[in-house]
């Protein structure tokens, strides 16, 4: 699992996750995913477009953010799901809940991106 | 094996190959979704051996039996940690978005299940590949099935 | 998994696959000789399965089941071929150079066999991963086995 | 498996051979190890350094082609077995009678050179 997290101008987030969100590389987010929280963006955009498998631990962490998100009035939009995840979203009565249109708008030009692999 | 979350993508992917082993085609979207299925169910059971049944220990023994017939696939995990019941766990309560609990939810909507608490534990998973709808069966190859 | 022999990379795969579940370090000469040995004498089951037990017809099932436990590997194939006596067939006369009648050979070298004839034949591989020489073993990691 | 023929101006044949040997992909040499004996070389060295997997299929290929060749009245020497196919050799006993040195002198300058894949 990798993840992107990139600060727009406008305070917007945005977090793209690759690659397989499970029990053992969920905890690789938790740090940053508290930090971007403490910033109390007024939208948060998750790009599930490369994320090719999750399993229950990572569901419940895109919860929590979301959950967490929404009580500081923020709003969280998660886009791209595919295949497995989308299937388990689905599963799982989340995806009419918590995912939003599936065309992503390219990050604004002039937003600060911090990568981690 | 050993059960930790380390030891789970080797039995993913020893399951995910045998996942080829239940037809004679293994591609196209039924059997896309029928290994999907079954390796995210898998993974799940192996996440609670670990993180309930050990509690997170890390130091035992999960075996993993594996076995392919024709359309069907079974897997057996055996374990000498704590047992449970899981036919007395509550469903997830949907509406209040739970941020856990959807394990075993997860198993037993993409596999049958079968457990039998002991020495060690016995979790038996397996699942039938459905047939392929008529227009994703091959053309006649002239092969007899 | 159907018998004919374009299906035995695909056994042979989920078998490679499967020998890393029977140890939690699976790396090193002896469990590389290990897994050398099981995937060389499952592919010569597979062999003769197709060519002796269905005699090349192509159309006949070979199931799989596959077991890992901690430090062994068992590996059942089930087919409804016509069947022999493995103990009878005589080893292979190394003197006159043959070119064929090495296969049983090779599976009883490497594995631990055992055959019962009916239907289906069931044809049992099994073998134990060797334990490590000491020069071989990983420096003491703190982590109880 | 894919194979490499190539016969050098003295008559000599060198048949190279990658990937895996066995009772499918053995019956792709037959024809080209047929037309290779018609040639009846003085000497033919096969090459096994890129050999990756052999059944008992493909040591009944080479032991073929070892006593045709010899019964012809030329040398056949196997040189660069590893791994697996060397344990195969060693466990049949063939690796005495039938390889030669492991180090392989190159092919002939001017030599021709058929390669299949
Ligand atoms: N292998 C197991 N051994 C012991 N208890 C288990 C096991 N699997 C599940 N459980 C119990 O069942 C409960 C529900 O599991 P699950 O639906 O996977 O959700 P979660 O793991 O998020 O709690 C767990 O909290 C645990 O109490
Ligand atoms: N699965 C099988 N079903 C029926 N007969 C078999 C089977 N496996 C082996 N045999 C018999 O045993 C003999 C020896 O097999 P083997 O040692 O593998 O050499 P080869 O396949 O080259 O003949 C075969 O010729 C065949 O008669």
């Amino acid at each position: 699992m990798t993840f992107t997290i990139s600060t727009a101008e406008d305070g917007s987030e945005r977090l793209a996750i690759e690659g397989e969100l499970d029990a053992v590389s969920v905890s690789d987010l938790r740090t940053d995913l508290e930090k971007l929280l403490a910033r109390q963006p007024a939208r948060i955009e998750v790009d599930l477009s490369r994320l090719r498998m999750v399993d229950s631990s990572g569901v419940g962490a895109l919860v929590s953010l979301y959950k967490r998100a929404r009580a500081q009035g923020g709003s969280v939009v998660l886009t791209g799901l595919r295949d497995q995840p989308l299937a388990i979203f689905r599963l799982l009565r989340l995806d009419r809940v918590m995912v939003g249109a599936e065309i992503v708008a390219p990050a604004p030009a002039g937003s600060t991106s911090t990568s981690k692999h | 094996m050993t059960g930790t979350l380390d030891h789970r993508d080797v039995t993913l992917r020893a399951v995910s190959a045998a996942c080829k082993l239940v037809t004679r085609r293994p591609q196209g979207p039924t059997w896309n979704e029928f290994r999907m299925q079954v390796v995210s169910a898998v993974g799940e059971a192996f996440n609670n051996i670990v993180l309930h049944g050990y509690e997170g220990r890390g130091d035992g023994e999960i075996e993993i039996e594996i076995r392919a017939t024709l359309d069907r696939i079974t897997i057996a995990m055996r374990d000498y940690g704590s047992s449970f019941d899981p036919t007395t766990v509550p469903p997830p309560d949907f509406d209040s978005l739970p941020e856990s609990g959807w394990g075993l939810f997860i198993i037993k909507a993409f596999m049958d299940i079968s457990y039998t608490p002991g020495r060690p534990n016995v979790l038996t998973l397996s699942k039938t590949l459905p047939s392929e709808p008529a227009d994703e069966a091959p053309k006649a190859e002239g092969t007899p099935r």
